[in-house]
C-alpha cells in the first residue's frame, strides 16, 4: 500500500514545572491507517496528542506540526479543527446538565437565520447516535448516562467534525467490548474514507486486532514505529517498559478461608426511571483470601451494586454481614470502618482530589489512624506515603505534587495507594485497570494476589473479560440488576460469561 | 427538555417551584390586606420589579457563565449619575444624556472583562475593585449632590404609563424575553452555559471564552446602566448613593431563582420570580403592619423558607420519578 | 439645579438619645489648647498652612457637603487646608481609625461628628492628648475633652419638628415615621424628640414606624406601602433628608396630597420645591454650613488661643414651611 | 514544598506574591508622611488588623471548605450587642457577658450549618437569610440603641496593651497560629481541604462532611463573634449597625490574601497579608491626604493592581521553572 503521509510532528518539546514531558519527539501518520500510540502512563502520549489539537497553544512547546507538508500554527482548538484534527481527550469531561445533542454540537451550534436550530441539531444528533451504537435520546441530559455511554457521546462528537485526521484518547477504557467492537468498525470505515485515526490505548489485544502501525513512547522520546507485521507484544511491552516482562496474569491462587462479607438481598431503586431496580435482590458472599470477579454489560448495574454495599448509594434493601456480624451503612465512613474499601469507577468524580497534593490524597482515606487527638503524625504519614508511593512506581517528581498534574493512570495508582493505606478486609476494585499501563497493570494484578495471599478479599468489577477470567477465583455476572449466574474459575470461559450477561443463560 | 408547548417550556418545573413561595406571599398578604393587591400597589410593585428584574438579566448571564460581578450596584448609581449630570449640568438632550449613562454603564462593563481575561486575575477581586472605583468616581462627580432638574420627557420613562402599565415594564419584559431566547437559541447564550458548565470543555470545543465573557460583562454592565437611568428617571433624581449595596439583593435574587452561584445552569424565568420574592417582601412587611424592627428577621427567614420548599420540592420530585 | 440626598442615616448625627447638650463640661480641656501653637499671624486672610482633617461620617452626603463648603470657606479665609475622610456609609469603626490616623499623621486639629459620643470619646482624648485640638460639628461628644462643639442637637431638633406638626394638625394626628435607618443613633435621636414634643397631645399617636434606609427609592415604597395599610394615617415624619420627599412624592402620585400632614428633615431642593408647591407642610432645617465653617474658625482659634469662652455654640434649628422659604437662610 | 526550615514553610512562595504590593504601600506612605511609622500608627494599625484577621481566619476556612458565610458581619454585630447588653442593662460579670456574646455567635453558625447540610439549600442563601435575621435580632433588642456602660476590666480587653502591643493582637496571633497549624496539620484542617477540593471524594474517603461543614460555620461565627465583641470593647460601646457590610471586605481579604473562592486552596498567612492591605489602605489614604472622595477610587485600583502582581508573579514563576 501506497500511503501519504498526512502529518508530521517534528522535534516536539515540552516542559511542564519540574517536567519534561516531551522530550523533541517525532511523529508522523499516514492517510488511512489505524495507528497505535502506545506507552506507560506518563508516557507523554496525551501531551503529544494535546500539542497536536491546538489545546496547548503554539507559544507553550517547541517544535512544528506539519500537516500535509504545510507547517501549522494552532493558537486553539478551532484552529485545528479547522486544520482537520479531531480529538477525544482522556481527561476532559462534558457539560453533564446538558443534552446529548448540545454535548454533540457544542461551539459548532448549527444556525437558521442566526438563531440556533434545535430540531435540526437533535435530528442531526440522532444520526450519529445511532452511528456509535449509543441507545439515548439526544434530548437526554447527559449526567443521566453512564460513563461508557458518555463516551460514546464524545466519540459522536468527534466524527460530525468530519476530520481527517481522528486523535482518540483511551476512547475504550470505559467501553465494554460490544461497544469497543462498534467503535473499531467505525474507525474502519473511517479508515476506509483515506483519514488517519490515531489510537491511544494500553490494550494491547486492540493494538493487534485494529491498527496498521504502533509507535511506542517512553519518557517523553518516541521509541520506535513499527507496522504490526514487523513487531509482537512482547517486544512493545519490553520497549515501552524498558525491561523484559514475565505474563501479566500473576494469579496464584491463595488460600481461600471462611467467609469474611455476606451480602443479601440488596436491591436499589433507579435513581430516574419510576418502578425499576437498577439493582434487584442481589446476594452473595465473599471469603477471606478470594478474588471475586463480577461481570456483566454495561448499564448491568454493577457499578451500583458494590456502590449500595459502600453506603456511596442508598439501597432500598439488603442486610450486610461482615466477619459474621450485621453491620448496618449508611455511609462511606460506616463502611471504612466495617474494613471495606472502594476504588471507585471514575476517579475524577469521586476518587481524587485534583488540587491537592498526592500526600494529601494517599492519606485521606486514614486521617484518623495517621493522626492522635486530631493532630496529624507528619513523619509516620510521610513515610506510610513514601513507602507506597515507590512501590507502586508512582511516576512524579516526589509526594507533593499536585494530583491534577498527574497522567490519568498514575492517579489511578494514587487511588489504589489510599485504600492500601487503609489495609482493608475487603477491597472492593471498580474497574481497576482502566486506563493503566501493562507494566502498572501487571503490578496492580500482582498486589491484587499479594493482598488476597495476606487473607483480603477482593471483589473486582471488569469489562475486560480476559482480566476477569485470569484474576478472578470466582465471577459473579448481573443481567439488568439481577444476578444471572455464578461461575467457578474452572467453569469461567468469555463465552459462559456473555451468555448470562445477556440473559440466554438463565434459561 | 421535551418538545413541548412554548408554556410548559418557559415554565419548566425548575422555575414553578420558586414560584410557590412567591405565591403564598402574595395570597396571604392580600388577605391580611385587601390594598396589596389594589391597582395602586401592583402598578408600583410591578415599577420595582422592573427595574430590578433589568439589571438581574445581565447578573444571570454573569453567573450561569460562572463569574461574578459586583460592580453592578455601582454602575447602576454612576449611569443614573451621568445621565442626570448630561441632563442638568449640560442641559444635554434626552437621548444623548442616556446614550452617555449606558456609555459610562459599558466602559465599567469593558474595564471589568479586560482585566479578569486578560491579566487572569478573579473576578471577586477584578468587580470589587471596580466597584470602590466606580463609587469613587460617584463621588468625585457629584459630591453627593444630586442632579435633579430633568425634563419632562425623561422623567416620562420611568414614572409614565402606557395602557395603565408602567414603560419601564415593558422594557423589562423585553429585555427579558430577548434574555430567555438569547440563553437558549443563539451561539452566545449556548456558549455561555458551556463555558460556566466546564470551561476547559469549552475551551477545546473551540468556543471563545476571552469574547464571551467580555460581552457577558458588558450586557451585565449596560442592563446596570438601564435600571440606574430608569431609577433616576422614576424618582426624577440622581442619588449619589444609589445602588449602594445593590449587587447583593441582585445576587440573591438571581440565585433565589434557581441560578447556580457557580455557573453552568440558570434560567432568566427563574430569575424574574427571585426578583419578584425579593420586592414584594418589601411592600408585604409593611402590608402585614410586621413591625419595622422585625422585618429583617421575617424576611431573612422568609427567603431561606422560600428556597427551602423549592430544594425539598425538586428533591421530591427527583425520587418520586426515580 | 441639585436636589434632594438620601443615605444612611444621613445629616445630623448621633447624639445618643439620653445625651444633651445641657451637660456642659467646662473644666474639662484646658490641657489641650495649650500645647499646640505655631507660628502664625492673628487673624486675616494670612497663609496659616494649618492642616486639619475632617472626619466625615458619610461621605457622599449632602448634607455634609454643605458643611464642606462652609469649611472651605473658612480655609479660604484663615489660609489652611482641611482634607475630608470617611466612610461613605455609617462605620462608626472606620471614622474612630480615621481619628487615630490623623493624630498620628500629626494634623493640626480634627473635626468630627460624634455620632456615638460614648464610642468616640476615647478617640477624641487620644487626640487631644497628642496635643491636637478638636472640635466636634452636629453632634457633640459632651464627655470627652473636645474644645469646642458647634451644632444642634438631634433630640431638640426632633422635638421641634414635633411641635410643628402639632400646630399644622391641630394636635390631631395618626401619624406615621420614615426613619433613615432605625438602627442609627442619630435618627433615633430625633425620632424620639419627635414623641417627647407629640407626648402632651393626647391625640396625637404613632401608629407605624417603617425604615427607608435613607434611600429615596426604599422611602417611596414604604410611604406608599404604609398610606394604603393604615387609612386613618394623616400625618409623615421623614426624618431623614430624602424621606419628606419620598412620601410626598407618593402623596401626589395617590392624588392624596391634601389628607397628610408631612414634615421632614434638612432643605434639601426637592423638598424646598414641594414646599412650594404645598406638597410637603415643613421641613426641619440645621445649618450645616454654618458648622463647617465653625469647625474650622474654631480650630485656628483654639490654635491661636483666642476661641469663644463658651465651649458649646448653638447653630439652631429652624422650621422652613411655605411662608418663610425663599427667606429662611 | 521540599524539607525546608519552618520560616520557608510557613511563607511559602504563594504568599509572598502578594506581600510585595503590601510592602509598596508601606514604604510609599512612610517616604511621602513618616508618620505612617511612628509608634502610634503601628500601634493603631495593628489593632484594626488583629480584629479583623480574627473574623477573617474563620472566613478563610469556610471558603477553603468551597462554602461561603455572609452573616459574619451580623454575627459580629450581634456577638458585641448581647455582650454590651448583658453588661450594660444586666450588669453581669466580664466573663459572662463575653460567653453569652459568643454563644450567640455560636448559635448563627450552627444555624446555618444545620439548614446547609441537611436541607441542602444553597448556602448563599442560608447565610444571606441568616445576616437578615441577624440583623433583625440586632435590631429587636438595641432598638437602635447602643449599649455603652463598660467596666473598666472589659474595655481594657480591646484597648488595652501588654508590653505596648494591644491584647488583640495577642488574641489574633493566638487564634492565626492555630488556625495555621489547624490546616496544616490536623485531620479537620485536611478533611476541610478535600470537601473544598472534591466533595465527591472526600465522602467517599470517609470524611463526615456534615460534620466538617459544622464545625466549619461555628468556627467562623465564633471568630465574628470575639471580633465583634474587641470591636464593643475597643469603641467603649456596642453598636447596632456595627459590622454591616463586613463581609464583603473579609471575604475580599480573604481572596486576596490567595484563598479560592470555590474551595479547596488557601492559606492563613495570605489571609494575613489580605487584611493587612486592606486596612493599611484605609489609613494610608489619610496619611497620604488622599482626599475622601477620590479614596475609593485609589483603593479599588490598588487591591486590583495587587492582586496583580501576584498573579503576574505567579504565572511567571510557573513558566520559569518550566
Ligand atoms: N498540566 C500538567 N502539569 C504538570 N505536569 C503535567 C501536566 N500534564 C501532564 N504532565 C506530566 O507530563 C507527563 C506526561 O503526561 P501525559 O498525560 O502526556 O501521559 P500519558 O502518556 O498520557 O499517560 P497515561 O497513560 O497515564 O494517560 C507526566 O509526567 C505528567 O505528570
Ligand atoms: N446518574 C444516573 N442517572 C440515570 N441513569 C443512570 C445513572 N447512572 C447510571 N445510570 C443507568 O444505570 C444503569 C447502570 O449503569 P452502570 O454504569 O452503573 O452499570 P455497570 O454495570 O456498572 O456498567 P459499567 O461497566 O459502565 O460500570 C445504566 O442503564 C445507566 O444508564
Ligand atoms: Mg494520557
Ligand atoms: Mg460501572
Amino acid at each position: 500500500m501506497e500511503k501519504q503521509i498526512i502529518m508530521q510532528m517534528k522535534h516536539i518539546t515540552k516542559r511542564f514545572p519540574g517536567v519534561l514531558a516531551l522530550d523533541d519527539v517525532n511523529f508522523e501518520a499516514y492517510a488511512g491507517e489505524i495507528l497505535a500510540l502506545c506507552g506507560e502512563n506518563g508516557a507523554g502520549k496525551s501531551t503529544l496528542m494535546k500539542i497536536l489539537s491546538g489545546s496547548y497553544p503554539r507559544s507553550a512547546y517547541e517544535g512544528k506540526i506539519l500537516i500535509e507538508g504545510k507547517e501549522c500554527r494552532f493558537t486553539d482548538t478551532e484552529k485545528s479543527e479547522r486544520a482537520g484534527i479531531a480529538m477525544i481527550y482522556q481527561e476532559i469531561s462534558m457539560h453533564l446538565d446538558e443534552t446529548v445533542a448540545e454535548n454533540i454540537f457544542m461551539g459548532r451550534w448549527k444556525k437558521k437565520k442566526g438563531i440556533i436550530d434545535w430540531k435540526w441539531m437533535n435530528q442531526e444528533a440522532q444520526e450519529y447516535i445511532a452511528m456509535v451504537g449509543l441507545r439515548a435520546r439526544p434530548q437526554e441530559l447527559l449526567r443521566n448516562l453512564s460513563t461508557s455511554q458518555q463516551q460514546l457521546v464524545a466519540i459522536a462528537r468527534a466524527l460530525t467534525k468530519n476530520p481527517r485526521i481522528l486523535v482518540l484518547d483511551e476512547p475504550t477504557s470505559p467501553l465494554t467490548i460490544q461497544e469497543s467492537d462498534k467503535l473499531f468498525s467505525i474507525l474502519h470505515r473511517l479508515k476506509k474514507k483515506g483519514i488517519a485515526c490515531i489510537l491511544i490505548t494500553h490494550k494491547l489485544g486492540e493494538v493487534f486486532a485494529n491498527a496498521d502501525r504502533v509507535v511506542v513512547m517512553r519518557d517523553g522520546r518516541t521509541i520506535s514505529a513499527s507496522r504490526m507485521e514487523e513487531t509482537s507484544e512482547d517486544k512493545i511491552v519490553s520497549e515501552m517498559v524498558g525491561r523484559k516482562m514475565e505474563s501479566y496474569y500473576p494469579k496464584e491462587t491463595a488460600p481461600i478461608k471462611e467467609v469474611v462479607m455476606e451480602v443479601k438481598n440488596v436491591t436499589v431503586a433507579h435513581p430516574y426511571a419510576a418502578n425499576k431496580n437498577i439493582v434487584e435482590d442481589v446476594s452473595f458472599s465473599l471469603r477471606k483470601g478470594e478474588i471475586l470477579g463480577i461481570g456483566g454489560l454495561v448499564g448491568a448495574g454493577r457499578s451500583e451494586l458494590v456502590d449500595a454495599v459502600f453506603g456511596k448509594i442508598r439501597k432500598n434493601s439488603g442486610e450486610l454481614f461482615v466477619d459474621g456480624r450485621k453491620v448496618t451503612i449508611k455511609s462511606p465512613a460506616d463502611a471504612i470502618r466495617a474494613g471495606i474499601a472502594l476504588v471507585t469507577e471514575d476517579r475524577k468524580t469521586d476518587g481524587i482530589v485534583g488540587g491537592l497534593s498526592i500526600r494529601h490524597n494517599i492519606a485521606l482515606a486514614s486521617l484518623r489512624e495517621l493522626s492522635g487527638y486530631g493532630i496529624m503524625k507528619g513523619k509516620k504519614e510521610k513515610a506510610k506515603v513514601e513507602e507506597l508511593f515507590s512501590r507502586m512506581g508512582i511516576k512524579a517528581p516526589g509526594t507533593e505534587v499536585l494530583l491534577q498534574q498527574l497522567s490519568g493512570g498514575n492517579q489511578q495508582k494514587v487511588v489504589l495507594c489510599k485504600w492500601l493505606m487503609r489495609k482493608p478486609k475487603i477491597l472492593i476494585l471498580d474497574e481497576p485497570t482502566r486506563g493503566i499501563d501493562v507494566g502498572a497493570k501487571a503490578e496492580i494484578y500482582k498486589i491484587m494476589v499479594s493482598l488476597a495471599k495476606e487473607g483480603i478479599a477482593i471483589i473486582m468489577i471488569s469489562s475486560e473479560l480476559p482480566e476477569l477470567i485470569s484474576m478472578s477465583d470466582r465471577v459473579l455476572v448481573l443481567a439488568e440488576g439481577k444476578l444471572a449466574g455464578e461461575l467457578a474459575r474452572e467453569e469461567c470461559t468469555q463465552e459462559k460469561i456473555m451468555m448470562y450477561a445477556t440473559n440466554i443463560g438463565n434459561q | 427538555m421535551r418538545e413541548n408547548s412554548m408554556v410548559k417550556k418557559v415554565f419548566s418545573s425548575k422555575e414553578v417551584g420558586i414560584l410557590i413561595p412567591w405565591i403564598l406571599i402574595c395570597v396571604i398578604t392580600s388577605i391580611a390586606n385587601p390594598a396589596f393587591i389594589s391597582f395602586n400597589n401592583v402598578i408600583n410593585l410591578l415599577r420595582s420589579v422592573s427595574i430590578t428584574l433589568i439589571g438581574s438579566i445581565g447578573v444571570t448571564f454573569v453567573l450561569i457563565s460562572g463569574q461574578l460581578d459586583l460592580s453592578v450596584g455601582s454602575i447602576m448609581g454612576l449611569a443614573g449619575l451621568v445621565t442626570g449630570m448630561f441632563l442638568d449640568k449640560y442641559q444635554a438632550p434626552v437621548w444623548l444624556a442616556i446614550l452617555a449613562g449606558l456609555f459610562a454603564a459599558a466602559l465599567v462593563g469593558l474595564f471589568n472583562s479586560v482585566i479578569i481575561t486578560k491579566f487572569k486575575i478573579p473576578a471577586l477581586i477584578v468587580t470589587l475593585g471596580s466597584m470602590y472605583i466606580g463609587r469613587g468616581i460617584i463621588n468625585v462627580i457629584s459630591k453627593g449632590v444630586p442632579f435633579g432638574s430633568f425634563p419632562e420627557n425623561f422623567k416620562q420613562l420611568g414614572q409614565g404609563t402606557f395602557l395603565g402599565v408602567p414603560y419601564s415594564v415593558y422594557i423589562a419584559f423585553l429585555i427579558m424575553a430577548v434574555g430567555a431566547f438569547a440563553l437558549k437559541y443563539t451561539v452566545y447564550g449556548r456558549s455561555t452555559m458551556a463555558i460556566g458548565g466546564n470551561m476547559e470543555t469549552a475551551r477545546v470545543s473551540g468556543i471563545h471564552i476571552g469574547r464571551i465573557v467580555t460581552l457577558t460583562y458588558v450586557i451585565s454592565a449596560v442592563c446596570a446602566g438601564i435600571a440606574g437611568i430608569l431609577t433616576a428617571s422614576r424618582l426624577s433624581s440622581a442619588q449619589a448613593n444609589a445602588g449602594t449595596g445593590w449587587e447583593m439583593t441582585i445576587v440573591s435574587a438571581v440565585v433565589i431563582g434557581g441560578t447556580s452561584m457557580y455557573g453552568g445552569s440558570g434560567s432568566i424565568v427563574g430569575t424574574l420570580i427571585g426578583v419578584a420574592i425579593m420586592e414584594t417582601l418589601t411592600v408585604a412587611m409593611t402590608m402585614l403592619r410586621v413591625d419595622a424592627y422585625w422585618q429583617k428577621v421575617v424576611v431573612g427567614a422568609i427567603i431561606i423558607i422560600a428556597v427551602g420548599i423549592d430544594t425539598y420540592r425538586r428533591s421530591k420530585a427527583a425520587s418520586d420519578k426515580g | 439645579g441639585s436636589s434632594g440626598s438620601p443615605a444612611a442615616a444621613d445629616s445630623g448625627a448621633g447624639e445618643g438619645a439620653k445625651t444633651e447638650q445641657s451637660k456642659d463640661n467646662e473644666a474639662a480641656d484646658k490641657g489641650g489648647e495649650t500645647s499646640v501653637k505655631l507660628a502664625g499671624e492673628e487673624d486675616g486672610g494670612e497663609k496659616r498652612g494649618y492642616r486639619f482633617t475632617w472626619v466625615n461620617p458619610i461621605v457622599g452626603l449632602e448634607y455634609w457637603s454643605i458643611a464642606e463648603e462652609g469649611m472651605a470657606a473658612a480655609d479660604e479665609k484663615y489660609g489652611t487646608d482641611t482634607q475630608t475622610v470617611g466612610p461613605t456609609e455609617i462605620n462608626i469603626d472606620e471614622q474612630i481609625k480615621q481619628i487615630d490616623a490623623a493624630v498620628a499623621a500629626k494634623v493640626d486639629g480634627i473635626i468630627t461628628m460624634a455620632l456615638d459620643p460614648e464610642a468616640f470619646k476615647p478617640a477624641i482624648d487620644r487626640a487631644v492628648d497628642a496635643g491636637i485640638p478638636v472640635v466636634c460639628i452636629d453632634t457633640d461628644a459632651p464627655d470627652s475633652k473636645r474644645q469646642y462643639y458647634a451644632g444642634t442637637s438631634n433630640f431638640d431638633a426632633g422635638m421641634e419638628a414635633g411641635n410643628k406638626m402639632a400646630e399644622l394638625t391641630g394636635g390631631k394626628a395618626k401619624i406615621g415615621i420614615l426613619m433613615g435607618g432605625i438602627n442609627a443613633a442619630n435618627m433615633v435621636a430625633r425620632v424620639e424628640g419627635f414623641k417627647e414634643a407629640i407626648k402632651e397631645f393626647p391625640d396625637m399617636e404613632v401608629i407605624v414606624t417603617e425604615d427607608s434606609n435613607a434611600d429615596l427609592l426604599t422611602g417611596t415604597q414604604k410611604a406608599q406601602a404604609m398610606m394604603q395599610t393604615y387609612p386613618e394615617m394623616n400625618a409623615v415624619f421623614g426624618t431623614s433628608s430624602t424621606d419628606a420627599q419620598a412620601a410626598g412624592k407618593v402623596a401626589e402620585e395617590m392624588g392624596v396630597v391634601e389628607d397628610y400632614c408631612i414634615i421632614g428633615f434638612d432643605d434639601m431642593e426637592d423638598t424646598l420645591q414641594y414646599i412650594r408647591d404645598g406638597v410637603v407642610d415643613a421641613t426641619t432645617v440645621q445649618k450645616p454650613y454654618e458648622m463647617g465653617y465653625l469647625g474650622v474658625e474654631l480650630l485656628v482659634q483654639t490654635i491661636e488661643g483666642n476661641g469663644p469662652a463658651e465651649q458649646i455654640i448653638d447653630t439652631g434649628v429652624t422650621i422652613v414651611t411655605k411662608e418663610n422659604v425663599d427667606n429662611y437662610k
